[in-house]
């Protein structure tokens, strides 16, 4: 066995006695998360997370960047004891993880789609009109998104491919005509094509994003830590109480989607 | 093709990245260092007598040769502290690089004890044999005659383990280690995936200008070690 | 002033060496002949240690070891007082001719490097190289590289110079140089023991020669008893064919 | 921790399926790179005034750049540029229909056979010119003297090289995943997304690459062993 | 038979080949001597296309072909005709004796391989080697080697065998073996083009003595001629450098 409570893992709260905690964070998924140009960390699940450590003065947050494997690993490890990574909920994960009770964020996920083809709504929609898909990384949530429609709708899928985050441009890949549609969340696709200077805004009326899900997103626990775990519920039950979430919502995704929570199925 | 293509975000990156080589390097530097002592002490097991220490060497090359680097650098990142852990030895805590380095150093010696194996062996018996027969002893004759000569005939494949090692050191990334290949990595996040293309046409530029760097280096000190060599031929 | 009593070797279960003495007086040219196979490199090579004998003495002068069991500090011990001129000359590539010369001095001997230069220096010109101090052996043709490889042993003031067909890896024309030199070297009084095919040198400078067939000394003698009027039937053999060619180009 | 012993056994045999795609890749670059290695080694070695400095600058970009850097600009770019030339000369069929597989032939034939190149060009260089005017001198014509005499003896000196490059290319086929390429890595990750089952999953990727790269190893050392019977003795 | 006329030949600035004639007639045995350097080599290299020459013509019976400009099918005609045994022998390392000397044999003849296989043992048989079919180069000693390298030559069945110092990379006991080969091969009536320094095989098999230098022809002539009364002065000086030790030997 190998766990981190050996050493720096001291039982927490006792006298005031102070315990750092690694928060590990995928340091290259802006908006959700990233290492801003000043060498910061910065995004909605890491300010969440912020927030969340104001609240608790008996943790000390340390926060790691890493990539999303390594976050995953090093979690179920001990090696970071929570991770931050826009991770969707699935039965299997709570084998490895702890979830607590209460979500972090929110994330709304589309579909990015040529104008002309502005009427597909759904997955359904898409998979019936026989579209591509651009791929999408394994080790991204939004791959199960789509593997869980299909199992669902086993006589209608959607044609589902892995492939590698920083190889798939999806707006590039979608206005080329390379794929019919792609997967995406909306926080990016604001960023880079309606915000004034983004990167994309020269599509803005080329493409268009549908959503068709609002999902709920949560921090990882290692297996170890339900006191800590605890202790976030806590604390970020407060935050939801006092509205804090939802300007930060406003600030990175430019739309505050607890608006919508009565729809979230999950 | 225009429309997407922005040649001036090859330009932005370069300043944005050329910094984080100072990773790359230390990286390499290190792993170079302590990977070469690793291989001359591995080459010096597969030329001895002692036949269980060649089967370990051998076995070692073997199986680094054969796991792709990423996993190694898992095995590192995880392995290592959790069996000092055992120990009452916590190292969560110290810093990434360190186990990067510990990663490349581990294979750079399996590749190494392969170079100067063969490098040895390239050597004709002859050289000791006049070495000891005027009157040096084993390790002045090796330390004069054997190694000098030995390392003309490494130096090349040397090189090529550097240049494979400085685009394998981009792995460091997978562990948050940021260096150029994670800092390019992060651009593009930070770019929403868009004009990645580009910056990755910069980086590409930046390892091609430093390996056709390291090669013409080598190529220098190959001559420049090499003076006396065309004999080989001559005989 | 050396002797070397019944030295044997063997090659896993090859006997090459099956109990061959040999002794040798100060100023002795002494020459072997033989033929191929018959275990004279082997018998040299025992002598230095670059090989190690099963068993068998070597003395020199006071100091008397055993082949078998001789102690690094011995072995360096003999060393210091052969040496060896090799047949493919085993130059060291990566160093000039001069220092190919000091390297045993300086470092083997530890003579400051201006006076092994100086010596190195005569050792040269007395093999006729005056003007290739500098030069890497590659640099060099290969009865240069041989007259190096002489310089170099030279050079070491030896009790004994130890040379193994010194020639033999020399075309024709080249040969007559290096011969040249050895016979100076002999004249000056420098004890000898030479493995040569070469007839002419072994008449001419040897004051003796000895046969070696299968591992054993077959017979030896003046160069006159052996070419002229050799007992042995195996002798007699070896020398018909060596000669054959020579005689008959004269007849 | 814990491991997932049923996952770790489960997704051990998903790993394995990727072996056919790897080998694939693997098989086609190697049939396209040793031929293309041999012929560029000698147009370097023979000088040929363009195309030596062509495969110069090809080798030493292809060396110089990380895989995964070549796969992304080829992945993005190729198609881009063929969808252009297609639309110009109105050829009627989607670019993007193209199975990502050919991708990957491009890229890794490319890389292999720049390695391929310096490896055939020492090992050309160890077999005398005596060999192949021996050969014209009998009779045989230049080609028949390449292919019976030259190449055989080449091949004996490249093999140990060609090894090494063949288990490196092994390894770089889980690059494939940057290409949705169902290979060994992609394999095990998407299974391991699920319930982020990682720590198995590299455990799975590590075993196959290990089986698989040693089974390589091991039939090229039996090979070398064939093609020098006629060495053995000579040593 | 074979016909040269005028062959020219410069390396960079350097001109190695002068202007060389050479006319052999059928059934000659022709040796060609000289200093090293004076370009004998270069000339063979020549004959065969191993070199381009810059110059000259070379005439094969009826065939006459330039020998700067030759085509590829020329070329190969004549090396069809004419074949070469080479100093360091360069036997195809990856192949048995039998089939270095069946090779030319199937693959550039086109002989069925049983047949080749037959005219192979031959050869082999020829030079003394019938056991030594399926050996490998490596396992063969180099007067083993350069026998099979005769019988390589030998089986082609060509109109001239070319010679190149067949003998100098040999140790003494082994040339007595290759020039006795070389002995009965001529006395079969082959025509022989011969570069060597063996004074008596010269002497004993040549009819007919060319001595080169410096590119050029000096001089030519029976061996009785060039050996006991050589008229040019450079030819003198030559001869007494490369007998002196075996006259010494034997005075
Ligand atoms: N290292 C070795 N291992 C096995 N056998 C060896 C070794 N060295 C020499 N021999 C064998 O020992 C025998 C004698 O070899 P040696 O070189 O002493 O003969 P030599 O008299 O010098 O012959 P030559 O005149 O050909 O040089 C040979 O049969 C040789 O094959
Ligand atoms: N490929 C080459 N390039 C440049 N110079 C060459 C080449 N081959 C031979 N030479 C030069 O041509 C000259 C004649 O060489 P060649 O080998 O024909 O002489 P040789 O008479 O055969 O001498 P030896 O008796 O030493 O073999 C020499 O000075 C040599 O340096
Ligand atoms: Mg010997
Ligand atoms: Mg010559």
């Amino acid at each position: 066995g190998c766990g981190s409570d050996s050493a720096s893992g001291d039982s927490t709260g006792s006298d005031g006695e102070v315990r750092k905690i690694k928060v590990a964070y995928d340091q290259a998924s802006k908006p959700i998360s990233w290492l801003d140009d000043n060498g910061n960390p910065t995004g909605y699940d890491v300010e969440a997370m912020k927030l969340v450590d104001e609240l608790l003065p008996e943790y000390e947050f340390e926060f790691v960047g890493t990539t999303s494997d390594d976050l995953l690993v090093g979690v179920s490890q001990g090696k970071y004891q929570v991770g931050v990574k826009n991770a969707f909920w699935t039965e299997e994960r709570t084998e490895k993880f702890i979830y607590p009770k209460e979500f972090l964020g929110l994330s709304s996920i589309g579909l990015v789609l040529k104008k002309e083809n502005e009427q597909i709504k759904s997955l359904e929609d898409f998979a019936s009109a026989g579209m591509t898909l651009a791929p999408i990384a394994a080790n991204n949530a939004q791959y199960t998104v789509i593997d869980e429609y299909n199992q669902k709708n086993p006589n209608n899928p959607v044609k589902l491919k892995a492939g590698d985050t920083f190889s798939v441009d999806t707006i590039q890949w979608v206005n080329e005509g390379r794929v019919d549609g792609g997967v995406i969340i909306e926080g990016p696709f604001e960023k880079q094509v309606l915000a004034e200077d983004g990167p994309y805004h020269n599509l803005v009326d080329e493409v268009v994003y549908n959503e068709f899900n609002v999902i709920k997103t949560w921090p990882l626990f290692n297996k170890k830590e339900q006191e800590f775990a605890d202790a976030y519920d806590e604390a970020i039950k407060k935050l939801k109480e006092e509205k804090k979430l939802n300007g930060l919502m406003e600030e990175f995704y430019n739309r505050d989607l607890f608006e919508v929570l009565d729809q979230v199925e999950r | 093709m225009q429309k997407y293509f922005d040649a001036s975000y090859i330009w932005d990156a370069f300043p944005t990245l050329i910094p984080f080589l100072k990773v790359t390097f230390l990286v390499v530097i290190l792993s170079v260092l302590f990977g070469s002592f690793l291989g001359f002490i591995l080459a010096t097991m597969k030329i001895g007598k002692n036949k269980f220490a060649k089967k370990i060497a051998h076995g070692y090359t073997t199986v680094l040769r054969c796991t792709p680097s990423i996993v190694l650098l898992f095995l590192v990142y995880y392995g290592v502290p959790a069996i000092f852990i055992n120990f009452g030895i916590d190292l969560n805590d110290i810093d990434k690089a360190i186990f990067v380095v510990l990663t490349f150093t581990l294979q750079f010696g399996a590749i190494m004890s392969e170079v100067i194996r063969t490098a040895y062996e390239s050597i004709d018996k002859g050289q000791y044999e006049a070495a000891v027969s005027v009157g040096l002893s084993p390790p002045q004759a090796y330390r004069r005659i054997i190694f000098p000569q030995a390392f003309v005939v490494a130096l090349p494949n040397f090189g090529n383990g550097l240049l494979e090692l400085l685009k394998e050191g981009s792995l460091a990334y997978t562990i948050g280690l940021i260096d150029v290949m994670g800092k390019a990595n992060m651009i593009i996040a930070s770019n929403y995936n868009s004009h990645a293309l580009e910056i990755y046409i910069a980086l590409s530029i930046i390892y091609w200008v430093l390996s056709i760097a390291i090669e013409q280096f080598f190529l220098k000190l190959e001559r420049f070690f090499s003076k006396g060599k065309q004999v080989v031929k001559s005989v | 002033m050396l002797q070397l009593k019944n030295v044997h070797k063997s090659f896993g279960k090859n006997e090459i060496l099956k109990g061959v003495d040999l002794s040798i007086d100060k100023g002795d040219v002494v020459v072997i002949i033989g033929p191929s196979g018959s275990g004279k490199t082997t018998f040299l090579r025992c002598i230095n240690f670059l090989e190690k004998a099963d068993q068998g003495q070597a003395s020199f002068g006071e100091l008397t070891v055993d082949l078998h069991s001789a102690s690094k500090r011995q072995i360096h011990q003999i060393r210091q007082k052969v040496a060896f001129v090799f047949q493919n000359y085993n130059l060291f590539n990566n160093k000039t001719a001069l220092e190919n010369v000091t390297e045993g001095l300086i470092i083997g001997r530890k003579i400051p490097k201006g006076k092994a230069d100086e010596i190195g220096k005569q050792a040269l010109d007395k093999v006729g190289l005056s003007d290739k101090y500098q030069s890497y052996p590659g640099e060099l043709s290969g009865g240069q590289q041989q007259r190096v490889g002489i310089a170099r042993a030279v050079a070491l003031n030896p009790d004994i110079i130890l040379f193994d067909e010194p020639t033999s890896a020399l075309d024709p024309e080249l040969v007559g140089e290096v011969l040249t030199v050895m016979k100076d070297i002999a004249n000056e009084g420098t004890t000898m023991l030479v493995v040569t095919h070469e007839m002419s040198f072994a008449q001419n400078v040897a004051n003796r020669v000895i046969f070696m067939n299968d591992g054993v000394v077959v017979e030896e003698g003046s160069p006159h008893d052996i070419f002229v009027q050799p007992k042995e039937e195996r002798t007699k053999k070896f020398l018909r064919r060596i000669l054959a060619e020579d005689y008959e180009y004269h007849i | 921790m814990g491991i997932d012993v049923p996952f770790l056994i489960d997704t051990f045999f998903i790993a394995l399926s990727g072996v056919p795609v790897a080998l694939l890749i693997t098989i086609v670059a190697l049939f396209i790179s040793l031929p293309l290695g041999f012929l560029l080694a000698l147009t370097r070695l023979n000088q040929l005034p363009i195309l030596n400095q062509f495969s110069r600058v090809y080798v030493s970009f292809v060396r110089g750049t990380p895989v995964i850097v070549q796969i992304f600009i080829i992945y993005n770019s190729v198609p881009l540029l063929l969808a252009r030339i297609f639309e110009k000369y109105d050829i009627q069929s989607s670019v993007y229909d193209i199975n990502p597989i050919w991708y990957a032939f491009i890229v890794f034939s490319l890389n292999t056979t720049a390695i391929l190149i310096e490896v055939f060009r020492s090992a050309i260089n160890t077999v005398s010119k005596g060999q192949l005017e021996a050969a014209l001198s009998v009779g045989l014509t230049q080609p028949q003297a390449f292919r019976r005499i030259i190449i055989p003896q080449t091949l004996v000196v490249a093999l140990p090289n060609i090894c090494t490059a063949t288990v490196n290319l092994i390894k770089a086929t889980s690059l494939g995943y940057a290409m949705s390429l169902h290979e060994i890595t992609l394999k095990a990750q998407v299974a391991a997304n699920v319930g982020y089952n990682y720590v198995e999953a590299y455990i799975d990727i590590f075993l196959v690459y290990l089986i698989l790269c040693s089974v390589v190893e091991y039939l090229f050392k039996w090979y070398e062993k064939r093609l020098t019977k006629y060495k053995i003795v000579s040593v």
